[in-house]
């Protein structure tokens, strides 16, 4: 591969996404299928980019040219800002490269088949490949400010896209939430950042890696602190614990940008961010981060169990699944994160096609229980579903069970109970999504729109088809040596342990779908709540985060908005302005009363300023 | 003997002063004008123990003559009834005395740190006048213009508008 | 009897200024007050000679002279205004006349 | 004759011009004012363009094209020596006062570069959006002239008097439009209340600069220029260390200077005029005040505040008051922006929100803050103009900006929906845009001196500045249409267009390539202005 090549080709795998929308939003009165054909267009070149990448420089990484994008100070002087634009393209990233531009070239295609009748596709279009632009920039970003650049410009990209269908305020209302939960993660991120430039005195990913290989005290006692703060990034982004609750709502977005954004692409950024900056985290970091992730993956396993709503089952899967990921790196096992990250996300987007095609067929009806009974009518996508289902539970030649065998490996060497929550998240994993196959496809169709479903068209099912075939096949990965780069202090569990952990992952499959065929085997209405009572109840109402943060957020910035709206209106404007005039007009009144008219008391007047002057004078 | 005159004609003007100001007597204008003349003429003799006696004269002819006359024109002209006694508000007595005795109590103080003067041997009337018509002689014009203007100015006021 | 000096006259003048001060300050008449304005300014010219006088130089006799004259020229149009106001009011009461009241 | 010259000088020429055509002519009076705005506008392009390779020292139009062809920046043997040591470039000086030391001195660096280029563009922005004006055309577009004239002439004059001249008389048509064109029901109250805010920050200004000068005649009684002289003072600062600033009344010259400029830019106590103004001021005058206008303080801070600072200020106080009010401002108006129910309204208090940050920019003490305070200056200038012209064409259509009563306006108007989607994601902070290089360059800035401070800085910019612009989207923009409404005009021809099209290329352009202002900031040299100078003087304080 030429020299000059090698460096135009990632300005055009970033690029060409761009471009599209570009083109779109400038063209104004532009077809939709024009529009459709530029954005597929686009993420189909970066995508032949990025494998001709992957192809020329598996293990050798791209040499870097990083341009100056803002430079302030004096560049000599030790103060001054230097903030480059480059690209960092190690095999981490060249993997990530593939999987992105991979799935989202399927969704682009799948989209223009599902988004046929919607009014505004030229708009769709621009978003997908504005958030596509976003994403690969974050993928190859080469410093920590050109990635929290593109980390903003991916939030804003899933804000236009989850608001698309802007006049239904539900939607309206999600993105707002999406964007400000992800900004509050973004605000941990670049106080992070701030905190390591202003230590280290740089924010390049290569020059910190360096730095801190030379000298691993370099961050001090602050270390720990900077890499939870950036960690924080990751919460906003990949929703985790504390910052979860905006996902599920994400869902009032069209389904192709829910299998997109929710599950394969922009979910992942934050796992990939913590690979990316892996070298940062110091020990109890590590530890706070494998319990984030345990904990997120229980929790919403739990609430996946309840909802009625396809997409948000979905949707609570991806979080338990981010959490399993998150825990793997927390367990200093970076690449078998990586490589759960990649299965998930074949079969994840499988998932979210496979249900918006059955969504589509049910004319936009999303409620499981007003589905079933489509194993005949939708043979196609009930085999898609069911491929994906069997891949996330971990069937052993699946792609699935690799990735999420190696993590629960990893769990059992380094942190036994952190073992016990894996093997119990993937019995309710397999739970969850067995409850969602027997209720959608099996039994008899509980509605008549149900009864008349048909297939979706073969736009939609090829791109399924395929992924079907890479979620299936992506298990080969663990065959391939160090296909993510190698990470430092990452040591390969033992033989025993692995294998015990294939073992305990089949058999929490196997039990959960034993569960889920006793509880839903052609069951009319959800068992569930009736045995388990209150716990159901909590788990179906998410645990109550929502109420908890709009409680939280009433008494803290709306109860501080109206201190300082209700300070500014009286005290500001009424005291400060209103007073000083107020005084102006009392001082002018109390003097008019002095001129009396007398004639005796301007004398008298007269004779006091007389008797004053004396007195000082004299 | 000159502080015996001294004497006289400095009670002489105080007392008249005292009486121009309060007139238990009588309720007339006319006797306040009288002991205000009375009054300028106790002060003119006491010009003349300052050697001032070209001032003594004018003090005599100008101020008691010309200013007084024009006083008691007035009073005739305006022909006051009894000014009927007016009861002098409280609080506009206790004012004006506190004014007044605060003033007086000023001056007073002032006066104890006032050098006492030296005798000094003054000019004569002819000095005045050599002074006045040298040095002071622009004023001395101006001052006959103002009282032209005066003149003109009392015409004016008193013109009887036209029946 | 000690001679007469400065402070003496002061006293007198003193004396004279605050009887004519105490005139103007009470009188509700104006005429009266205006009398109590003459005696003022006698006291006024009385301190003046005083310290001429007694410091020798003839300044303080001039400024009299010209005291005088201007007492004079302001009796007369003092007196002018208060018998065009008589007459256009009937009467000389300072209490009367307040129409300058804001 | 220096460009500079013409750029102040050409609108000021037209106002006149204007004023001889009767008032039937208002399409011709639009027409010369485009044209009036338009020059100045190219003239100012040149000026940036060529600032690095312009020689230092006099410079007229032909050395301007000369330097946009040759990238070798000549000697120019006319300069004087302070204006190449401070490489002003474009100067020119002739006598005006010479007994009061005020002289015409015009000349540019890096800083004021970019700022009358901000400025003239701003201006033209507003003559196109000044159509919306119906009665006494006339007269609305004179003022115009003479603001866009004005505020000009205060950005290239390096003579401190002419400096405060200009300025008034860009400040007096604020008046005066707000009064009679403004729009709302107490717009006379907000009329007076702007009024009398800002002549009370003018006079404080002028008292400070009187002091300043009286100061630099009395160490330079002999030269002929000292006085209002800017580099004069500069060069009087860097030779004496400010050893006179302590006696007499000379310690009040900064906190004046300071004040003064803080009521001009609307600083946190003194803010209460700008939401009022701005939510009641025709949209010309809200673009031109907002934008550009009140970017005047800011300049005369950096100019001759932060100068001062070193030698006036040894113990920080006046600073860590600064650093305060722009917090406070930043927080407090942002909190109140979350309350607004009016859409001018909440960009007023927005745009106060966003002087915060060029104080804590110019409270952080170092290049750094100091870059991105130029850098948030600039973006906001095109900002607040974009925004509030956007609001004018919606208060033309919707005849009220209540955001409660409009909804769904990005179906209606696809082309001023979109626009204003853009803008009010610009200013909370989305790279991409101007604002966002200028916000992380002044947090970085900050950070070094002040950790706390910043990390509530970062929590404005990214979350409240998030909370209010985002509601204000969710009303406007998002959202069933309102049941009740008659046809929206979307903006379709191409005049109408052309300023918001001009303004967000801008808001783009600087967001994607903010070297090119803050590689011709780091050439100015003021006298404490190098990295060395100020830490030279005293360390950046912990």
């Amino acid at each position: 591969m030429p020299e000059s090549l090698l460096i135009t080709l990632p300005w055009l795998v970033l690029l060409a996404p761009l471009a599209a929308a570009v083109a779109i939003l400038l063209r104004g009165r532009m077809s939709s299928a024009s529009s459709a054909a530029l954005s597929i267009g686009g993420v189909l070149l970066s995508f032949i980019g990025s494998v001709g990448l992957w192809v020329a420089c598996r293990g050798k990484g791209v040499p870097e040219h990083p341009l100056i994008w803002l430079q302030a100070g004096d560049a000599l002087a030790a103060g001054s800002l230097t903030l480059s634009f480059g690209f960092k393209l190690d095999d981490l990233s060249l993997w990530m490269l593939l999987v992105v531009t991979g799935v989202a070239s399927l969704i682009h295609i799948y989209s223009w088949g599902y988004m046929r009748e919607d009014r505004a596709i030229p708009r769709y279009f621009a978003g997908l490949s504005l958030f596509t632009f976003s994403m690969l920039g974050i993928v190859m970003a080469g410093n920590l400010v050109q990635l929290f650049i593109f980390w903003e410009l991916v939030g804003v990209s899933s804000y236009l896209l989850i608001g698309h269908w802007f006049e239904r305020p539900r939607a309206a209302d999600a993105a707002k939430k999406a964007l400000i939960i992800n900004r509050v993660g973004d605000l941990g991120f670049l106080i992070g950042i701030l905190m390591v430039w202003s230590i280290t005195g740089t924010v390049g990913l290569g020059a910190l890696a360096e730095k801190l290989a030379v000298n691993p005290e370099l961050l001090g006692t602050s270390a720990t602190l900077a890499g939870l703060l950036i960690f924080c990034g990751c919460v906003g982004k990949s929703a985790q614990f504390p910052l979860h609750v905006w996902l599920p709502d994400a869902m009032e977005g069209p389904t192709p940008v829910s299998a997109l954004i929710h599950a394969a692409t922009m979910v992942a950024a934050g796992v990939y961010l913590l690979c990316r900056v892996f070298f940062l985290f110091t020990p109890d970091a590590l530890h706070v981060i494998s319990w984030v992730g345990g904990g997120t993956a229980l929790l919403a396993a739990l609430i996946a169990l309840q909802q009625d709503d396809l997409k948000r089952v979905l949707a609570y899967s991806t979080l338990s699944q981010l959490g399993f990921m998150v825990m793997a790196v927390g367990l200093g096992a970076p690449s078998a994160a990586m490589f759960h990250l990649s299965t998930h996300a074949f079969f994840k987007a499988l998932l979210f096609l496979a249900a918006g095609s059955v969504i589509r067929a049910l004319h936009h009806q999303q409620d499981i229980w007003k589905m079933g009974g489509l194993r005949s009518r939708m043979p196609v996508t009930f085999w898609c579903f069911l491929i994906g289902t069997l891949a996330l539970g971990g069937l052993p030649p699946l792609g699935g069970f690799f990735s999420k065998d190696e993590i629960l490996a990893h769990a059992l060497t380094h942190n036994r109970p952190l073992f016990a929550v894996g093997v119990c998240v993937a019995l309710l994993s397999a739970l969850y999504m067995f409850r969602v196959v027997l209720v959608v496809f099996g039994g008899a169709s509980r509605d008549v729109a149900a009864g008349r479903a048909k297939e979706s068209p073969a736009i939609m099912w090829v791109p399924m088809l395929i992924l079907a075939a890479l979620s299936a096949g992506s298990g080969a990965l663990v065959a391939v040596d160090h296909p993510f780069g190698v990470f430092p202090s990452e040591i390969h569990p033992p033989r025993l342990a692995s294998l015990w952990a294939m073992l305990c992952g089949t058999l929490a499959l196997l039990l959960g779908a034993a569960l889920a065929w006793r509880f839903y085997r052609g069951a009319a209405v959800d068992p569930l709540p009736l045995q388990w009572g209150v716990l159901a109840r909590t788990m179906r109402q998410r645990f109550y985060f929502d109420e908890l943060y709009l409680w939280l957020n009433r008494w803290s910035h709306e109860l501080l908005s109206h201190m300082s709206d209700f300070a500014e209106r009286w005290l500001i404007a009424g005291a400060g302005v209103r007073g000083a005039s107020g005084l102006a007009l009392f001082a002018g009144s109390a003097l008019r009363l002095l001129q009396s008219g007398n004639l005796q008391t301007y004398a008298l007047w007269m004779a006091a300023g007389l008797l004053l002057l004396l007195y000082l004078f004299l | 003997m000159h502080a015996t005159l001294f004497y006289l004609f400095a009670a002489l003007a105080l007392m008249s002063g005292l009486l121009v100001a309060f007139n238990p007597f009588s309720r007339n204008p006319v006797t306040r004008a009288m002991f205000l003349v009375l009054a300028m003429i106790a002060l003119s003799g006491l010009f003349v123990l300052l050697h001032a006696y070209f001032l003594a004269a004018i003090q005599v002819l100008v101020y008691a003559g010309a200013v007084m006359v024009l006083f008691l024109f007035v009073i005739m002209l305006m022909d006051l009834r009894e000014s009927e006694r007016r009861r002098v508000g409280a609080f506009a007595a206790v004012l004006g005395l506190a004014a007044v005795s605060g003033l007086g109590a000023l001056l007073f103080g002032a006066l104890r740190q006032a050098p006492a003067g030296t005798e000094a041997a003054v000019g004569s009337t002819r000095d005045l006048g050599r002074l006045l018509f040298t040095q002071h002689l622009f004023p001395f014009e101006i001052v006959s213009v103002l009282l032209l203007v005066a003149m003109v100015g009392v015409i004016m006021l008193s013109q009887r508008e036209a029946e | 009897m000690t001679d007469i000096g400065l402070p003496h006259y002061l006293v007198v003048s003193a004396g004279l200024f605050c009887t004519g001060l105490l005139a103007v300050l009470l009188h509700r008449g104006l005429i009266e007050m205006y009398m109590g304005l003459e005696l003022m300014l006698n006291g006024a010219n009385l301190a003046l000679v005083a310290f001429s006088r007694f410091h020798g130089n003839l300044d303080g006799q001039l400024m009299v002279f010209f005291t005088i004259t201007v007492a004079a020229a302001e009796v007369a149009v003092g007196l002018a205004l208060i018998v065009a106001l008589y007459r256009q009011r009937q009467s000389t009461d300072a209490t009367d006349i307040t129409s300058l009241k804001l | 004759m220096s460009p500079l010259t013409l750029i102040w000088l050409v609108p000021l020429l037209m106002a006149l011009v204007l004023l001889a055509l009767p008032a039937r002519h208002t399409g011709l009076i639009r027409r010369l004012t485009l044209v009036a705005t338009l020059l100045p506008l190219l003239a100012s392009v040149l000026v940036f363009a060529t600032l690095e390779s312009a020689p230092a020292g006099r410079g007229t139009l032909a050395t301007a094209w000369a330097a946009a062809r040759s990238q070798s920046p000549q000697f120019n043997e006319a300069a004087a020596p302070l204006e190449v040591q401070y490489q002003f470039k474009y100067t020119e000086r002739t006598q005006w006062m010479p007994s009061l030391g005020i002289g015409y001195h015009v000349g540019v660096d890096g800083l004021s570069a970019a700022l009358l280029l901000m400025a003239t563009l701003v201006a033209f922005a507003a003559a196109c959006c000044a159509r919306d004006v119906t009665a006494r055309q006339k007269e609305f577009h004179v003022l115009l002239l003479l603001m866009a004239g004005g505020i000009s002439g205060a950005f290239v004059s390096l003579d401190l008097f002419g400096m405060y001249l200009f300025h008034e008389l860009a400040l007096v048509p604020t008046f005066i439009m707000i009064g009679v064109w403004g729009r709302g029901e107490n717009r006379n109250y907000a009329a007076y209340k702007v009024t009398l805010y800002l002549s009370a920050g003018a006079i404080l200004v002028l008292a400070g600069l009187i002091g300043l000068a009286q100061f630099c005649r009395a160490t330079y009684p002999s030269s002929e220029l000292s006085g209002y002289n800017l580099l004069e003072l500069y060069r009087m600062l860097s030779e004496t260390h400010g050893t006179g600033l302590g006696e007499g009344l000379r310690p009040l010259i900064l906190p004046a200077l300071l004040l003064g400029f803080g009521i001009l830019v609307s600083l946190w106590p003194f803010h209460t005029w700008a939401p009022l103004a701005y939510a009641s001021a025709p949209t010309a005058t809200a673009m031109m005040h907002a934008g550009v206008i009140k970017k005047f303080g800011l300049y005369g801070m950096i100019r001759v505040v932060l100068p001062l600072q070193p030698f006036a200020d040894a113990t920080y106080f006046w600073w860590h008051l600064l650093l305060a009010l722009g917090l406070a401002s930043l927080l407090w108006s942002g909190l109140v922006a979350m309350r607004q129910k009016d859409l001018t309204g909440m960009l007023g208090y927005s745009s106060v929100a966003h002087m915060g940050f060029v104080f804590l920019g110019i409270a952080s003490l170092n290049l750094v803050g100091l870059a991105g305070a130029v850098l948030v200056m600039v973006a906001h200038g095109l900002l607040a103009a974009l925004s509030f012209g956007l609001a004018g064409h919606l208060h033309a259509q919707c005849r009220t900006l209540e955001m409660a009563r409009l909804g769904g306006l990005l179906r209606e108007m696809p082309f001023v929906g979109t626009a204003l989607l853009m803008a009010l994601l610009a200013g909370c902070g989305v790279p991409g845009f101007a604002n966002f290089a200028g916000e992380i360059t002044v947090l970085f800035g900050l950070w070094k001196s002040q950790p706390a401070a910043t990390v509530l800085a970062c929590w404005a910019a990214l979350i409240i500045s998030a909370v209010y612009m985002l509601r204000a989207v969710r009303q406007v923009l998002h959202g069933p249409t309102p049941a009740v409404h008659q046809a929206y005009v979307d903006a379709t021809t191409w005049n109408e267009r052309l300023p918001y099209v001009l303004l967000l290329g801008a808001l783009l352009l600087l967001g994607v390539f903010p070297r090119l202002i803050t590689q011709k900031m780091n050439r100015c040299y003021q006298p404490t202005m190098t990295d060395k100078g100020l830490h030279a003087a005293h360390p950046a304080p912990r």
